[in-house]
C-alpha cells in the first residue's frame, strides 16, 4: 500500500464558478432552459403571456375616463379610429360608479364614518393580530365593534353603550351569584342577566337616557349599505360574532357529555353539509316565518345571522384544530392546580388554542367575504348586485368586463393581502417558539 | 295596519326589481328612478307628504312575495303579473294595474323570422322568476313546435346573451323587449314579432286583509291616472288647486269633498301624489315614453278616451 | 382483607345535581337538552302560528302538480307536463353531474398545475403561481359569470357558420361544433340497437335503460377484470422469477378487441351534428350554462388543490426522494412507489373537502341559468308555487344527503391509510 | 436507572413524620375499561412521611398518585386526603386540588405565561390572593428553587431542569400540604436530575409530606421513610429504605432491583 | 464530540486493502451558485478501505460524498466509481448508484411499508428479484443487524437505532460494493449510537469499502484505514488514523482536533 498521508499546504482561494452557470446565462439556462422539455414550456408561457397582455392592454388603455354613458364612450373610441365589439374599455362607468360600489347607498356626506370605522376595526384587531403593535391598544378591542357600530348605523350613543353595559350587568351578576352560590351558578347568571337585560331593558333604558342626553349622529338604515362596505361589514361582523359561538361549539364537540356533544356535532355538519346559497334562501324567505309574529329585521340583519352560524360552523372546526393541537399536560396541569373548568379554558386552553388557530380564522374570514357576493342573488346589492343595477341604467346599459373587472380587482386586493398575512403567521409559528 | 306603521317610521316600504331599464334603477347618487318607482313615490308623497320618503328593496322574482307577505316591505311594484293564484293562493290584493303588458319576442332582422310560429327549433332567452317561463312553455306546446329555453336571472345577462346570438330570440314583457332594444348600439337590426303570448297586466300589490291600506295604493294610483284624463298636470296643479269649475278635479285635489279624510289621510294627499312625478302621462314620459331612451308608445296604456285601457272609477 | 365494602350511601341532595359530577354532567345534558327543545319548539310553533296566519299549510302536494315549465337541459325524459317533483329530481341529476364533472377536471387542473408550481423552469412557477393567487382571491359567484360572459362574448354564434363564407367553421373535419350556445360533439349512435328498458311506469322517478349502453358497460367491465387478471398473473410471475413480462397490449388487447366487435354487431356509428334551422342539431350539445359553470368551478377549485398538491408534495421530505435515488430506484419508480402513496394520505382528505366545495358551490348554477338543483326545486318550482318551506327545506335535505356520503367516504379513507407511529 | 450520588448532609431534624394522617387510601380499584390497572390498594400515609413508590413501567404508579388529586377517578373503594372524602362532589375535588402539589414528568408548565405567572396564576384564582401577595409568594418559593432571576422568562426559554424546578415553585405557591411528583426526573438530562433532586430533598427536610414515583434509588435510600413497591396494579411489598434494598423479601422485588441496580 | 469506547475485540483479518481502485475521483469542483463548496478533490479509494473523513460543520464533507453516488451533480473534474465514469448519462448513473449504498443521518426509511418492504423494494424493482429471494436476503441483514423479529413492523414503531440498523440493513440488500455513511449516528442517543457502530464494525470486518462522515473518533481509530480531514471544500490532510490522531501535520487539523477531543 502506497503512503497515503498528505497534507495541504496552502489552501485554495475561492474560485468563480464555470462562466456558464451564473450571470444572466446561467440564470436562464438554469430556471428557463435546462432541457428540451423546459425550453418548450418557457416558450409556450411566454407566448401565452404575451397573447393575454397584448390583448389586455389594448383594451384596458382606454381614454374614456370622462364618459357619462357607454354611447359617449363609443364615440371618444370612434373618434379615435377605434371600431367594433373590444374597441376598449369604457371606463367612465368606474368614475361614475366606484364610490357607490364602495359604498352603496351610504349619504356621501357620511362617507368619513364608514372610512373610520373600518379603520377603528384596524385598529381594534392590531394587538390580536400583530405582535409588534403596542399592548395599550389592547383595552381598545373590546370596544371596537360597538364603536363600529354605532358609526356604521349611527343614531343615540346610548344604544351601543347600553349594549356594552350588559356586558358589565353580566360580570357583576357572575361576581355577585357565584359569591353566594357557587361557579355553575354563577356562569348560568352571567349568561342570563346580560340576556334579560338586552331582551327587556336596554331599550327603556337607552331611550331614557336618549331623552335625557340626547347625543348621537344621524341615523343609517342598514338597507343603505350596499357595494363594498356591506361585504365588509357582514364579513367583519360574521368574524367577530362567530369567533365566540365557535369555541362554544368547539369545546361542545370536544366535550364528554353526550347530548351536548351530539347537539354541537350535528349543528357543525349541518351548517357544513349545505351550501350557503340555501342558508341564504332561509334567511331571505324563512327566517321571519321561523320568527313570533310580528317580528321584522331587516334582510341584512337576516343574512348577518345566517352568514354568522355559517362561519361560526367553521370557525368551530378550526378552534377544534387549535384545541387538539394542544398537549394533554396543560389540562392536567391545570386540574392539579386546582382552576375549575372555566377557569382553565380562559387562563390556559383558550389563550393557547386561539393563538395556534388565527391563520385558520384568517382564512375562514376570506372564504366568508368571498361568499358574500352569493347575497346578490338573494337581490341584496352587494358589488354584484350593484353591478346588476348599474347595468340596468339606461346609460350604461350593455357594459359588462369593466365593472367585473373592477369588483375583482378590489377583491383580489383585500384577498390577497389577508392570504399574504395568514402566510407569515404561519411561517411564524412554526419557527416561533418563545 | 299598515298605514299607522309607515306613519310612525315615517318612511315607506316599497318592493322594487334590482334593476330593470326603465322601471327602476338607482342613479350614480343612489336615487332610485323609474317607471315602478314613481309609483312608490307617489304613494309616499299622499301618506307622508314626502316623495323622496321611501325606503327601496330591491327585491329578486324569487324574494319579492316573501318580502311582501313578511312585512318587510309595504308594497311591491315590481312589474309583476296581476294572477289569478298569485292574487288567491298567495293571497296579497294586486291594486290596480300600472302597466298594460304581453309577452312578445325580439328577433335579430336578419333572421328574416316575421311570426313566432316560425321560430321551431329556436334557442329562447327567458327571463325566469316571472310567468314568462309558463307562457312560453304554454305557448310552444299549443303550438307543438320545440324549442330550446335558456333561463336567465337578470335583464343585462339576457341582453347580453342575446346580442352575442347565444339565443336567437329574447322573450319577456313587450315593454322589457322594446326598453331593452333602445339601448343597443343598432336598434333598428331587430324586430318585435307580431304575436304577444299572453296578458301581462302589471300592477302594484299589497298584502291580503288590510283593506285600507289597500284603499290608499289603489287610489293614488287611480288619481295618478284621474289626473292625467282630467288634465290635471304637475305644471297647472298649483293653479287648478286654487278651485276649478271641474267638481271631479276638486274633489281629486280636495278643495271640494272629503275623499282624504274616507282615506285616512289629509285633503291634498291625491294633488301631492301628483306633484310627486307628475300624473300618470307625465310619468310614462319621463321614464320610458317616446321621448326616452327607451321610447315605449302608450299603445294599450293610452287612457279609454284614447283607445287605450287606461280606466279609472271615478272620485266621487 | 378484601372486603369490599360499599361506601354509606349519602342521601340526595338537591345541590348534588350541580356539585356532584355523577349529576353535574346529566344536569347540564338535560338542561341542554331541554333549551334545544325549547327552541326547537319555540322555532316549529311560530312557523306554524305563521303559516296559519299567511293561510298555508305545509303540504308536499304541490309536489305532484304538473310543474309548467321546460329545462332546457336534462338527463332523463322531462316536459312541462311532468310533476315540480319530476323537475326537481331532473335538477338533482343535473347537479351530480356538474359537480362529477366538475371534480374530475378540478383534479386533473389541480395535480396540473401543483406539480407545475413546484416546476424548475422559473417562469411557468411564477405563471402558475398568479394563476392559484388570482382564483383564490376572488369569489367563485364572479367567476362563474365571469366565465359565462367570456363563452358568449368569445365563441362564435351559430349564425357566423351560415352563408356563402362563414366567419367561423367546425372543428375536428366538421365533427365538433365550438358555438356561444354550446358545443356540441358527435353522439354515439347503434344500428342495430337492443332497445331500451323502460322503469318505473309513469311515476316520477320513470327512466329508460339502454340495453346498449348495458352491453357495453358488461362487455368492458369483462375485459378490465380479465385485464386485471393479466396483472396479476404478472405480478406473480415478478415475485417468483423477478423479471416482469410485458403484459400492455395484452392488457389493452383483452378490453378493446371484445368492446370493438361489440360495437360493431351493434352497428355503432357516430351521429354528428349539423346546421339545421336556428341550432346545430344532432350530436350531442353540451351548453353553456354547464360548459360554464363546470368550467368555472373547476378552475376555481383547481387553485386549491394544487396548493394541496403541492403541499402533499412539500410535505414528504426531501430525504425520501434522496434515499430512492440512493438505492437506485428511477424516478418514475420513485413517484409511484415512494413518494405518491405518502403524498396521497396526505393529499386525499383535503382533496376530499375540496370535492364537497365544489358539490355545494355547483348551487351558483342559477347565475348562469344551468337548471340544477337550486335552479328548478329552489328556484322555479319555488317561485311558481310560493312553497319556500317546503322546497328550500328539502332542498337543503338533499344537500345535506350529499354532504354527508362524501364525508362518509373520506373518513373511511382516513381511517384506512393512517400512519403506523409508535 | 443509575444510583445517583447525593453529595450534601441531609438534615434529617425536621422529617419528622407524625401521627396525624394525611392519605389514607382503603381498598381501592380502579379500571380502564375492563383492564383492571389498581387492586385493592390500601395505603396510609402520615403527616411529613416521604414515601417513593416504585415497580415496573405499567405497574399502576402513575395511575395511582392520579387517583389522590383525583386526575383520574377511581371506582371502589376510599381515598381520604386531609380529612376530605373524594368522592364526586366538585367542591371537595376542589378543596383536595388545592391541598395537594402535583409535577409532572414533563412539568406541564404553561408556555404563554411568564414563569411569574404560572406561579401567581392558581393563588390568585383559586385562593384569591392579592396579585402583589401572590407575587411576593411566588418570588419566595422561585428563590427556594434558586431561579429568581428568570421570573420574567417564558418556559420556552428555559432548560428542562429549571422548568421542573418552576413546576415545583408553582406548586409550593398554593401553600400544599401534600406534594405528589410523578417521575420528575425521568425527562431530563443527567446534570439537571441533581438540581431537581437538590430542590426535592429540600422540600423534605423542611417536613413536607410527600409521594413520589421515581426511579432514583438514592434519593429513595436517602430521603424516603418508606418505599412501596407496586406490580400489576397492586402493592407488592412495601417497607423502609434500608430494609427494601438490602433485604427485599418477594421475588418480584428482587427481580426489578437487581434489573434496575444491576447493570 | 465524545470518544465512544468500543468494548470488543475488533477482527482485522478481513480488512485487507486490495489494489483495485473503488473510486477514483480527480481535480473535482462543484460550486452551489457563485459559492465553490468543493475545490480541486483528489481522491483514490482501493477496494476493501475505510475512510472516515472529518472536518468542520460546512466544509463539504456531505456534499462530497453525495457527489460519489450522484445525490449531487458535480460541475468540473472526474468521478469514477467502480469503473463507470459519473457524467450526466443516466445508465451510468443507475449502474453507480446500484453499486453503492448510502445511510443518511436521518435513516429516511419509507414510512408507509414495513421494515421487510423497506428492505426488498429496491431488490424486486430495480434488481429485479424474485420476491420470495429478496425477503430471505432481507431477513438474513435484518438478521445481521439483529432485529429480525420487527421485519413486519412499520419505521414509525422503531427507536432510532433501530431504524438506522434497518437503514443499513436496507442499503446491504443491494448486495453494494461500496457503502456511504453521512454521520450515521449524529441524530441518535448515546445508548443508540453503540448499536449502530456495532453494525457499521461488523461490515468493515466483512471486508466492505466503506466511506464515512462522522465524528465518532473511536470508531475513526480503530475500524479506518485512512482518516481525511476537509476544511472550506478542500483536503487538508488525510493520514493513517494513529498518525492523524498523535501527530496531525496542519494547523487546522491540529485546531479542529483540540475542538472535538479536549472538551
Ligand atoms: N387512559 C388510559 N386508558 C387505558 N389504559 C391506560 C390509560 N392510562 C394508563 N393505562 C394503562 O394502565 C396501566 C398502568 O399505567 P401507569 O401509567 O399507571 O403505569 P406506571 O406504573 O406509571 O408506568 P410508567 O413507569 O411507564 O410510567 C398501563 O398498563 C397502561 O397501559
Ligand atoms: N443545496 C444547497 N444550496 C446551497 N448551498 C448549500 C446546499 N447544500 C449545502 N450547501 C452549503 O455547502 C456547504 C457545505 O455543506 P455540507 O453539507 O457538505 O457540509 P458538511 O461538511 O456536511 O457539514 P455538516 O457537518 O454540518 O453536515 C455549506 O456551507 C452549506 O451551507
Ligand atoms: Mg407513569
Ligand atoms: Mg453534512
Amino acid at each position: 500500500m502506497s503512503d497515503i498521508s498528505f497534507v495541504r499546504t496552502e489552501m485554495l482561494p475561492e474560485q468563480d464558478p464555470p462562466a456558464s452557470t451564473v450571470g444572466l446565462i446561467g440564470w436562464l439556462r438554469e430556471n428557463l432552459f435546462s432541457g428540451w422539455f423546459n425550453s418548450i414550456l418557457s416558450l409556450v408561457s411566454i407566448y401565452v403571456i404575451y397573447v393575454i397582455l397584448s390583448g389586455l392592454l389594448s383594451w384596458a388603455i382606454s381614454p374614456t375616463w370622462g364618459a357619462h354613458s357607454l354611447n359617449e364612450c363609443r364615440e371618444i373610441l370612434a373618434g379615435l379610429g377605434r371600431e367594433g365589439h373590444y374597441a376598449g374599455a369604457c371606463w367612465g362607468v368606474i368614475s361614475e360608479r366606484w364610490l357607490q360600489l364602495m359604498f352603496g347607498f351610504y349619504p356621501p356626506e357620511h362617507y368619513w364614518r364608514v372610512i373610520l370605522a373600518f379603520v377603528l376595526v384596524g385598529v381594534g384587531l392590531a394587538p390580536v393580530l400583530f405582535d409588534k403593535a403596542p399592548r395599550a391598544l389592547l383595552w381598545f378591542t373590546p370596544i371596537f365593534p360597538f364603536a363600529v357600530a354605532w358609526l356604521l348605523w349611527g343614531g343615540t350613543i346610548w344604544g351601543p353603550l347600553v349594549a356594552m353595559a350588559g356586558f358589565v350587568v353580566g360580570y357583576f351578576a357572575y361576581r355577585f351569584v357565584s359569591g353566594i352560590a357557587g361557579g355553575l351558578l354563577g356562569i348560568i347568571a352571567a349568561f342570563a342577566a346580560p340576556v334579560i337585560w338586552w331582551l327587556f331593558l336596554a331599550g327603556p333604558v337607552a331611550g331614557a337616557l336618549g331623552a335625557i342626553l340626547p347625543i348621537g349622529i344621524e341615523a343609517v338604515e342598514s338597507r343603505q349599505f350596499g357595494g363594498f362596505m356591506l361585504s365588509v361589514t357582514i364579513g367583519i361582523t360574521a368574524i367577530l360574532i362567530s369567533l365566540p359561538l365557535g369555541i362554544v361549539l368547539a369545546l361542545g364537540r370536544q366535550s364528554n357529555l353526550f347530548i351536548v356533544k351530539a347537539l354541537c356535532v350535528g349543528f357543525i355538519e349541518f351548517i357544513r353539509g349545505v351550501p350557503l346559497i340555501t342558508l341564504l334562501f332561509v334567511a331571505s324567505t324563512l327566517l321571519n316565518i321561523f320568527m313570533p309574529p310580528g317580528t321584522n329585521f331587516d334582510i341584512i340583519l337576516r343574512v348577518i345571522i345566517m352568514v354568522t352560524l355559517f362561519a361560526a360552523a367553521y370557525m368551530a372546526e378550526v378552534i377544534r384544530g387549535g384545541l387538539a393541537a394542544l398537549p394533554k399536560g396543560q389540562y392536567e396541569g391545570a386540574d392539579s392546580l386546582g382552576l375549575n373548568y372555566w377557569q382553565a379554558q380562559r387562563l390556559i386552553i383558550m389563550p393557547q388554542a386561539l393563538k395556534i388557530s388565527i391563520p385558520g380564522i384568517v382564512s375562514t374570514f376570506i372564504g366568508v367575504f368571498k361568499d358574500t357576493t352569493l347575497v346578490s342573488i338573494i337581490g341584496l346589492l352587494d358589488p354584484l348586485g350593484l353591478s346588476n343595477a348599474i347595468r340596468a341604467d339606461t346609460n350604461w346599459n350593455g357594459i359588462v368586463w369593466e365593472i367585473y373587472g373592477f369588483i375583482a380587482l378590489v377583491f383580489f386586493i383585500f384577498c390577497f393581502s389577508m392570504s399574504r398575512y395568514s402566510m407569515y403567521l404561519e411561517r411564524k409559528l412554526q419557527t416561533g417558539h418563545h | 295596519a299598515t298605514l299607522d306603521d309607515v306613519k310612525a317610521r315615517g318612511k315607506l316600504n316599497c318592493g322594487v326589481t334590482t334593476g330593470l331599464v326603465g322601471f327602476a334603477a338607482p342613479d350614480a347618487n343612489g336615487v332610485w328612478e323609474g317607471f315602478d318607482v314613481a309609483v312608490c313615490r307617489a304613494v309616499a308623497a299622499a301618506v307622508l307628504g314626502d316623495p323622496m320618503a321611501v325606503e327601496f328593496v330591491p327585491t329578486t322574482g324569487k324574494t319579492r312575495f316573501t318580502a311582501l307577505a313578511s312585512g318587510e316591505i309595504d308594497m311591491l311594484a315590481r312589474n309583476t303579473t296581476w294572477t289569478f293564484s298569485r292574487d288567491v293562493d298567495l293571497k296579497f290584493d294586486f291594486v290596480g294595474v300600472n302597466y298594460y303588458d304581453g309577452q312578445g319576442f325580439m328577433v335579430p332582422k336578419e333572421l328574416g323570422v316575421s311570426s313566432a310560429k316560425e321560430l321551431d327549433g329556436a334557442t329562447v332567452c327567458i327571463q325566469t322568476g316571472t310567468t314568462t317561463e309558463l307562457n312560453l312553455a304554454d305557448f310552444f306546446r299549443a303550438n307543438n313546435i320545440s324549442y330550446e329555453p335558456v333561463p336567465i336571472e337578470t335583464n343585462a345577462e339576457a341582453q347580453q346573451q342575446y346580442l352575442a346570438g347565444a339565443c336567437d330570440v329574447y322573450t319577456t314583457d313587450a315593454s322589457g323587449l322594446a326598453a331593452t332594444r333602445a339601448t343597443f348600439e343598432d336598434p333598428s337590426a331587430h324586430v318585435l314579432l307580431p304575436e304577444i303570448i299572453s296578458k301581462e297586466p302589471l300592477g302594484p300589490l299589497v298584502r291580503h286583509g288590510d283593506n285600507e291600506w289597500g284603499d290608499i295604493v289603489r287610489w293614488t294610483l287611480n288619481a295618478l291616472i284621474s289626473a292625467e284624463e282630467l288634465g290635471v298636470t304637475s305644471a297647472n296643479i298649483g293653479e287648478l288647486s286654487a278651485g276649478t269649475n271641474n267638481p271631479e278635479v276638486n274633489r281629486l285635489l280636495g278643495t271640494e269633498g272629503n275623499l282624504g279624510e274616507m282615506l285616512g289621510l289629509d285633503a291634498e294627499w291625491a294633488k301631492r301624489a301628483i306633484m310627486a312625478g307628475g300624473n300618470y302621462g307625465e310619468v310614462f314620459e319621463k321614464n320610458i315614453g317616446e321621448a326616452t331612451p327607451i321610447g315605449l308608445a302608450r299603445g294599450l296604456n293610452a287612457q279609454w278616451t284614447d283607445g287605450g285601457l287606461l280606466y279609472s272609477p271615478p272620485f266621487r | 382483607m378484601t372486603t369490599l365494602t360499599d361506601p354509606p350511601r349519602e342521601s340526595f341532595k338537591l345541590s348534588m345535581l350541580i356539585y356532584d359530577t355523577r349529576y353535574r354532567s346529566l344536569t347540564i345534558q338535560i338542561v341542554a337538552l331541554i333549551g334545544f327543545l325549547l327552541l326547537i319548539g319555540w322555532l316549529i310553533g311560530n312557523t306554524a302560528q305563521n303559516l296559519a296566519d299567511l293561510g298555508k299549510e305545509p303540504s308536499f302536494g304541490f309536489l305532484a302538480e304538473p310543474a309548467g315549465y321546460d329545462i332546457n337541459q336534462r338527463l332523463l325524459d322531462y316536459n312541462s307536463q311532468d310533476s315540480h317533483l319530476r323537475a326537481g329530481l331532473i335538477g338533482l341529476l343535473n347537479t351530480l353531474l356538474v359537480a362529477v364533472l366538475g371534480c374530475i377536471t378540478a383534479t386533473v387542473l389541480g395535480v396540473v398545475i401543483g406539480v407545475l408550481r413546484l416546476s424548475k423552469n422559473w417562469l411557468v412557477a411564477r405563471l402558475m403561481t398568479i394563476y392559484v393567487e388570482m382564483f383564490r382571491n376572488v369569489p367563485v359567484l364572479l367567476w362563474i359569470v365571469f366565465t359565462m360572459a367570456i363563452l358568449i362574448e368569445t365563441l362564435p354564434a351559430p349564425r357566423a357558420f351560415r352563408g356563402e363564407n362563414p366567419e367561423a367553421s367546425m372543428m375536428l373535419s366538421d365533427s365538433v361544433a365550438v358555438t356561444n350556445r354550446g358545443v356540441y360533439i358527435p353522439e354515439p349512435l347503434f344500428s342495430n340497437s337492443l332497445g331500451n328498458v323502460h322503469l318505473f311506469g309513469e311515476s316520477a322517478i320513470r327512466f329508460d335503460v339502454s340495453l346498449d349502453l348495458i352491453a357495453f358497460l358488461a362487455v368492458l367491465m369483462a375485459g378490465f377484470w380479465v385485464s386485471a387478471w393479466i396483472k396479476r398473473r404478472a405480478d406473480r410471475i415478478q415475485e417468483e422469477t423477478g423479471d416482469r413480462p410485458t403484459t400492455w397490449w395484452q392488457r389493452i388487447a383483452v378490453v378493446v378487441v371484445p368492446t370493438g366487435i361489440l360495437l360493431t354487431v351493434l352497428g355503432f356509428h357516430l351521429g354528428y351534428p349539423e346546421l339545421k334551422g336556428f341550432n346545430f342539431s344532432g350530436g350531442i350539445h353540451l351548453r353553456n350554462s354547464l360548459i360554464a359553470l363546470w368550467l368555472a368551478l373547476s378552475l376555481y377549485t383547481a387553485a386549491f388543490i394544487a396548493e394541496i398538491v403541492r403541499a402533499g408534495i412539500m410535505a414528504i421530505n426531501k430525504g425520501q426522494t434522496e434515499a430512492a435515488s440512493a438505492l437506485g430506484l428511477s424516478p418514475r419508480r420513485t413517484m409511484s412507489l415512494v413518494i405518491l402513496p405518502q403524498a396521497l394520505r396526505v393529499i386525499i382528505p383535503p382533496l376530499i373537502s375540496n370535492y364537497l366545495n365544489l358539490t355545494k358551490n355547483s348551487s351558483l348554477a342559477i347565475a348562469v341559468g344551468y337548471m340544477d338543483l337550486t335552479g328548478t326545486l329552489m328556484g322555479i318550482t319555488l317561485n311558481q308555487t310560493g312553497r319556500e318551506l317546503e322546497t328550500v327545506l328539502m332542498g337543503m335535505l338533499v344537500y345535506l344527503t350529499i354532504s354527508l356520503s362524501i364525508s362518509a367516504v373520506m373518513n373511511w379513507y382516513n381511517n384506512r391509510v393512517k400512519l403506523v407511529e409508535r | 436507572m443509575s444510583e445517583l450520588a447525593i453529595d450534601r448532609e441531609i438534615d434529617r431534624s425536621k422529617m419528622q413524620v407524625s401521627d396525624e394522617v394525611a392519605i389514607q387510601i382503603t381498598n381501592m380499584n380502579k379500571w380502564y375499561g375492563s383492564f383492571h390497572v389498581l387492586r385493592d390498594i390500601n395505603l396510609t400515609v402520615n403527616k411529613g412521611e416521604r414515601i417513593v413508590i416504585a415497580g415496573p413501567s405499567g405497574s399502576g404508579k402513575s395511575t395511582m398518585i392520579r387517583c389522590i388529586n383525583r386526575l383520574e377517578e377511581h371506582q371502589q373503594g376510599q381515598i381520604i386526603v386531609d380529612g376530605i372524602e373524594l368522592t364526586s362532589d366538585l367542591k371537595n375535588i376542589d378543596k383536595v386540588r388545592s391541598e395537594v402539589g402535583m409535577c409532572f414528568q414533563h412539568f406541564n408548565l404553561f408556555p404563554h405565561l411568564t414563569i411569574l405567572e404560572n406561579c401567581t396564576l392558581a393563588p390568585i384564582w383559586v385562593r384569591k390572593t392579592p396579585r402583589k401577595e401572590a407575587e411576593e409568594t411566588a418570588m419566595h418559593f422561585l428563590e427556594k428553587v434558586k431561579i429568581p432571576e428568570q421570573a420574567d422568562k417564558y418556559p420556552g426559554q428555559l432548560s428542562g431542569g429549571q422548568q421542573q424546578r418552576v413546576a415545583i415553585a408553582r406548586s409550593l405557591c398554593m401553600k400544599p400540604k401534600i406534594m405528589l411528583f410523578d417521575e420528575p426526573t425521568s425527562a431530563l438530562d443527567p446534570e439537571m436530575i441533581k438540581e431537581v433532586l437538590d430542590t426535592m430533598i429540600e422540600l423534605a427536610e423542611e417536613g413536607m409530606t410527600m409521594l413520589c414515583v421515581t426511579h432514583e434509588m438514592g434519593f429513595a435510600r436517602q430521603v424516603a421513610n418508606r418505599v412501596i413497591f407496586m406490580d400489576q396494579g397492586q402493592i407488592v411489598e412495601q417497607n423502609e429504605p434500608e430494609e427494601f434494598f438490602n433485604n427485599p423479601k418477594s421475588e418480584r422485588t428482587k427481580l426489578f432491583l437487581s434489573q434496575i441496580l444491576g447493570h
